[in-house]
């Protein structure tokens, strides 16, 4: 009881010093030349614009809440459906990924134009969470022991018995772990879709009513009420998280291999397999379109962005922008990757080792993922520049959150007993990571790896639409603007596919990592 | 009895659109038979989008994203009347680091919205400067890097932020497009054909009690903004000053000796000269002056 | 018509194909237990009990043979509720009290553990868990877990009982206290019974017969009848005539 | 001056607040293992035997009560290498095959596995599993796996050794073989030993003294010396010397 309460108030020790760090940094305009302001100033600011906050806090809370709510019942659903079944699995991948990797920027407008009221934001706030719940219910479901599972299939358990009473309580943490990232992520597609809604109210609206004055105090006080209702929900998803973690590590580590499970089946069914599993997500694509009655002009279904690039009499020309902005993309993309994975990793191991730190950190980590980067932009260009250490900067602030808190997760779930063979003998904390916590988290770190890689094309993208006007995001914004609909799908589609072989890449390595090491491997 | 209308807007609440809340709160568009519905706008609000997907009749749009959409997509666009007779977007630059004609713009980092690019370069084109030797970057509409000099200028509203930066402490400069040859309307009101087919009594109503609207509003630009203060400026993050120095800027942009909206022949050969340096190749049929005429 | 075996296995054979080597885990083995009987395993490590247990049970599938629990097909049965299970791991469920990973079974059987509460706390009584049912497999010694999992397979009164060294991490006197109780609980319900275990008295008190096996492939090297009367008593474990049987185990096992 | 006890602990209290319950585990519990000895403790389920090896390796703090290891605290012994244990779950790293759990050690301490390589080879053979090298811990027995964490225990010739339960899966002959070869490494290493057992006759086989502990709270009960000369033979099993001192072992643990 006493240790918790001194953790608590060391946590709270640190998140003050940061402040007062800032404070100090903010007062004597030490960064960007003063555009940070000081915490004193955004509050001062805050309590000046409070009769403007209730409507908009109102509406932002509202649809991130149900957002929230409809996208992580749909999550889990799914993630449990595709737990029973790796074909669906396979065969909904692509659609999953699109949910992910679609730029907000261009679905926003879209949404806007086929629905109405508060759906498109309820929508994008939901998708904004379904990916990450998701991977986290999958990855969960996948990793339960089955030492336990045999105990209710050896008394005729069916599959459903043994999910229900094995994996699924096993699951809650990663499950808790999926709800935490999803937080930030419902509130920031609530603002996002009101940026392309046009509605009155929100903390969205607000923040675009806001961006042109030029007050960077009144843009993070909006950031920080944003920040603290995605704060309030992670604090309480960390919470029941933390008190749930100690009865559902295993007392020792499963030492079982999974058995071979999917027998590859025929060459044809195989065949099949794979052209259903492209074919899908084409199709849905296109049934969308037909279901939404949308225009022509500005709803492209596949045929139509097929005939845009290759047929049509601007195609070679639309081919080239295309070719010429992922010429531009691409390199700085990989990069952004391997960033965005490191500083990942580096915070899931700090998180172990300084477990202090990181929670002082947690509320830094949460504004960069619920501010809208607009906003965070002009201060960003002013520190770093509109070069490539800016794009990178923005690619790991978009692909990090969701990477850090799953493996921070899986390390957490490690056995204490299994830790206990390097202490004994003397291990310094290092060692006792690198021999034993990281290898039997690795299942852990390859859904993180598959969480980080197919934003990272996303993240470049934002960097380029908001800053260096270069690439595939500079293309796509540009586009919006001269109502170029073949190009827009064209970006879209092609970010998404490029998403999802960078994925599928993981994939393959995490199959073949973890069969060697005898790991159940969830995809 | 009123008829159902519905216009969608270029932008968020401000005195860009203060006309038609005027209007609005004084009963003319009911009067004149409509029952409008009005459509706030934002960054990523495409107007012309919301009125091909049917879900308002009419649009504020800017003419050479309409006319490109007419040419280049066969966007069944008519383009009824013109809010500001001179497009309000200039170049907004610091006063200690005035940029007060495009060759200023040499050497220099232009931050402008990523839609408005080949309108900065045919209008750098028209004065004899070569594009690439002016560093644009993208804009996202907060003047932050202009006031901290880490641009050198912006294309933004004239009418707007140079009451932005003076806020900020910083004195402001600037230019606007139209006076160095980009000679094009803005705000320009965009109906579909078959809008225009259906609804056009409706259309000339919205025209007539619109320009009223406009009329009241700008005989004094300080009067009106202030009672829209808890209505349409609620909430906006905007201040009252600020609508009553962007009322008081865009008077001389609208007007004209025709009224307000005039689409007149040489204001429509002006826009589309200006639109063909852009490779914007449109014509006047895409014009309908008639629905003024009656207005 | 004749009762069906409680336990039969014909020529159950199983090669394992691991990454260090390829393993024949068993060969040929057939093996009848008639309804009611005792029935032990023994034999040197990694010769393939588990993997007998694991093969009737339904977990893992024979290379070749046949499997049958009293007359039906391994998971038939044990739908029914018919079968119940110890593992060498005790296999607890960590965020589950000792009570609740107790009443596992009842619930996969779809029973109501509430209306079994009695069956359930005189079988946690019975592994001297008195006090601890509220505490987590965490909480827990290496014995008292061992014993959890006993607890878990005698609960449902199972017909047919499968147990794979249940008494390794016990102590001497509680281990003897617990083969009187499981010869009791056994005899009480008419159950068949499969035991793997390492200690030959332990196999010899229990069981009507006790099969000796041999590694490399696992395979049936004898069996042995053991003719004591029922009920035993614990002076039998110092009777010559127990030694005798005992020391025919012995043999079987080390060397022919 | 006096060479410092191998393993010495000192008015040792622990109590646990689980979920279910409070428990006393260890009341007051000082033991003194002089270097070179062989000491086994024995005692019923739950009575704190692990909790005394794990509090003695620095993985548990102790309430009250000091620890000592070769003289120095327990986690510097550790760094030092002084130490080895093997769990009583055996503890293995999942995706390591046996060789490379065996090595676990090795490079926990900074050595370098592959200058030791014979000696990690010879582990894996003292224990019976040449030819599984390759073979990663869920393609063995249950016995196998225990008998990688024996190996990977002795790979580090510790001059302080903790086992806890390490041959509870094991059948008889091959309990007897590792009993002797313990013996033999033990003496070669010159190290001290404390072995967590229920086998009375193998701590009385193997130990200068056998410590019986009872249980709530867990504490000791009673030294009991063991005289019989080095090295000991099996034949020593049979001898009725063995047997009164096993006796008087029960006694302990059995009575008031
Ligand atoms: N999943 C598996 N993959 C590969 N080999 C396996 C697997 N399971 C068991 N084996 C091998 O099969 C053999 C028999 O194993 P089993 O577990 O049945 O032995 P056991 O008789 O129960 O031994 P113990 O008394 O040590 O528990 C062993 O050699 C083991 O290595
Ligand atoms: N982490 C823990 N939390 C709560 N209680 C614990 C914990 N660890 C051990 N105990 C309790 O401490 C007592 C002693 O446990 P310990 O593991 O030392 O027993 P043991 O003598 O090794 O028994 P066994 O022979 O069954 O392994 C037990 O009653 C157990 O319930
Ligand atoms: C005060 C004010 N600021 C920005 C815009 C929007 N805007 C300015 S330029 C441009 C691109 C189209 O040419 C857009 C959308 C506005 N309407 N009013
Ligand atoms: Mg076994
Ligand atoms: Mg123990």
């Amino acid at each position: 009881m006493r240790r918790h309460a001194v953790w608590q108030s060391t946590g709270l020790r640190n998140a003050l010093i940061l402040l007062a760090l800032w404070e100090i940094i903010g007062q004597l305009g030490l960064v960007a030349g003063g555009a940070l302001p000081p915490p004193s100033d955004i509050l001062i600011r805050l309590w000046q614009d409070r009769g403007d906050y209730p409507n908009h806090i109102g509406a932002t809370l509202y649809a991130s809440v149900m957002g929230f709510l409809i996208g992580n019942a749909v999550a889990i659903a799914a993630g449990v459906a595709f737990a029973l079944s790796p074909a669906l699995l396979r065969l909904f991948r692509g659609i999953n990924i699109a949910a992910f990797a679609l730029p907000p920027i261009a679905i926003a407008p879209i949404l806007a134009l086929t629905m109405s009221g508060m759906a498109p934001r309820i929508t994008l706030a939901a998708l904004g969470v379904y990916f990450v719940t998701m991977t986290a219910t999958v990855i969960g479901l996948s990793q339960a022991d089955s030492r336990a599972e045999d105990v209710v299939r050896a008394y005729g358990g069916s599959r459903w018995t043994v999910l229900r009473l094995v994996q699924f309580r096993g699951a809650v943490p990663s499950i808790l772990a999926g709800l935490r990232i999803a937080a930030p992520n419902a509130v920031l597609g609530a603002i996002l879709a009101e940026f392309g809604g046009g509605g009155r109210w929100g903390l969205g609206t607000y923040l675009l009513g806001s961006l042109g004055r030029g007050e960077p105090d009144r843009l993070w006080g909006i950031g920080l009420i944003a920040t603290l209702i995605a704060g309030l929900s992670y604090a309480g998803f960390a919470l029941l998280s933390r008190r749930l973690l100690g009865a559902t590590k295993a007392v020792t580590l499963n030492t079982a291999v999974p058995t071979g499970g999917t027998a590859s089946t025929c060459l044809s069914a195989r065949v099949r397999m794979a052209l259903a599993t492209v074919l899908l997500p084409f199709a849905l694509w296109w049934a969308l379109i037909k279901l939404s009655g949308a225009p022509a002009m500005i709803a492209k279904t596949p045929g139509d962005v097929f005939e845009y690039l290759f047929l049509s009499q601007g195609a070679a020309a639309a081919q080239a922008r295309l070719l010429a902005a992922l010429a531009e993309t691409l390199p700085i993309t990989f990069i952004g990757m391997a960033a965005g994975l490191a500083f990942a990793f580096l915070l899931a191991i700090l998180s172990r080792l300084m477990p202090r730190f990181i929670e002082a950190f947690m509320p830094v980590a949460l504004i960069t993922q619920t501010m809208p980067l607009v906003a965070l932009t002009p201060l960003l260009v002013l520190i770093l520049g509109r070069g490539p250490s800016l794009t990178l900067w923005i690619t790991i602030s978009v692909t990090f959150f969701p990477a850090f808190v799953t493996l921070a997760q899986g390390i957490a779930l490690v056995p204490k007993s299994a830790e206990d063979l390097p202490r004994a003998y003397g291990a310094s904390r290092w060692t006792e990571m690198r021999m034993v916590t990281i290898p039997a988290s690795l299942p852990y770190l390859f859904a993180a790896t598959r969480l980080t890689v197919p934003r990272a094309l996303l993240g470049v993208m934002i960097a380029e639409w908001l800053a260096t006007g270069r690439g595939l995001g500079n293309l796509l914004n540009q586009s919006r603007g001269y109502l170029d609909y073949g190009m827009i799908w064209s970006v879209a589609a092609v970010s998404v596919i490029l998403s999802v072989v960078f994925y599928q890449l993981v994939v393959v390595a995490e199959r073949q990592v973890l069969a060697r090491l005898g790991m159940a491997t969830p995809e | 009895a009123t008829s159902p209308l519905t216009m969608q807007a270029a932008w968020i609440n401000d005195a860009e659109f203060a006309g038609y809340f005027l209007g609005m709160d004084q009963g003319y568009y009911t009067d004149a038979g409509l029952d409008l519905e009005y459509l706030s706008g934002g960054p990523d609000v495409i107007p012309e989008s919301t009125i091909i997907a049917g879900r308002a009749d009419l649009a504020l749009t800017t003419p050479d994203t309409t006319i490109k959409a007419i040419t280049e997509q066969g966007a069944p666009f008519k383009i009824i009347g013109a809010q500001y007779q001179k497009n309000p977007i200039g170049i907004v630059s610091l006063a200690k680091n005035p940029i007060n004609e495009p060759k200023d713009l040499i050497g220099k980092t232009l931050a402008v919205p990523p839609v408005n690019v080949i309108s900065v370069e045919a209008m750098l084109k028209m004065n004899g400067i070569d594009p690439s030797e002016v560093n644009i970057v993208p804009y996202a509409y907060d003047p932050t890097p202009l006031v901290r000099g880490e641009i050198d200028a912006s294309l933004d509203f004239t009418t707007n932020v140079p009451f932005t930066i003076s806020q900020a402490g910083e004195e402001a400069t600037s230019f606007l497009l139209y006076d160095f040859g980009y000679t094009i309307y803005n705000d320009t009101v965009v109906v579909t054909e078959d809008v225009l087919a259906e609804k056009r009594d409706l259309l000339v109503a919205w025209l007539s009690a619109s320009k009223k609207g406009w009329e009241e509003n700008l005989a004094d630009p300080t009067v009106w903004p202030p009672k829209f203060a808890d209505t349409y400026f609620k909430g906006t993050g905007r201040s009252i000053e600020n609508e009553v120095y962007f009322n008081t800027a865009q008077k001389p942009l609208m007007e004209s000796p025709e009224g307000y909206f005039a689409l007149t022949g040489d204001g429509i050969e002006a826009c589309l000269s200006a639109l063909g340096e852009v490779g914007i190749v449109g014509s006047a049929d895409m014009f309908d002056t008639s629905l003024l005429a009656e207005a | 018509m004749r009762q069906p075996d409680g336990i039969a296995l014909t020529g159950v054979s199983k090669t394992f194909t691991g990454r260090g080597k390829v393993v024949e885990a068993l060969r040929e083995v057939t093996l009848a237990c008639p309804p009611g009987s005792f029935t032990s395993i023994i034999g040197p490590s990694g010769c393939g009990k588990s993997t007998v247990m694991r093969i009737a049970l339904g977990l893992e599938t024979a290379d070749a043979g046949e499997v049958r629990v009293a007359g039906q097909r391994s998971l038939e049965a044990a739908r029914q509720g018919i079968t119940g299970v110890a593992f060498q791991d005790a296999a607890l469920l960590p965020w589950r009290s000792v009570r609740r990973n107790v009443e596992v079974p009842l619930e996969v059987l779809g029973r109501t553990p509430r209306a079994e509460a009695a069956q359930v706390q005189a079988m946690i009584d019975l592994v001297g868990l008195k006090g601890y049912e509220n505490s987590l497999p965490g909480e827990l010694s290496g014995g008292m877990r061992q014993r959890v999992a006993i607890a878990r397979a005698l609960v449902t009164h199972p017909q047919v009982l499968f147990m794979d060294e249940p008494f390794g991490a016990l102590d001497q006197i509680l281990r003897r206290q617990m083969n009187v109780e499981l010869q009791r609980i056994w005899a009480d319900t008419g159950s068949t019974a499969l035991l793997v275990t390492h200690g030959i008295d332990e196999a010899v008190f229990l069981s009507d017969r006790v099969v000796v096996m041999h590694a490399n492939p696992g395979r049936i090297a004898g069996v042995i009848d053991v003719p004591f009367d029922r009920p035993r008593q614990p002076p039998l474990f110092s009777d010559p005539a127990f030694h005798k049987v005992c020391d025919r185990v012995a043999e079987a096992l080390h060397g022919n």
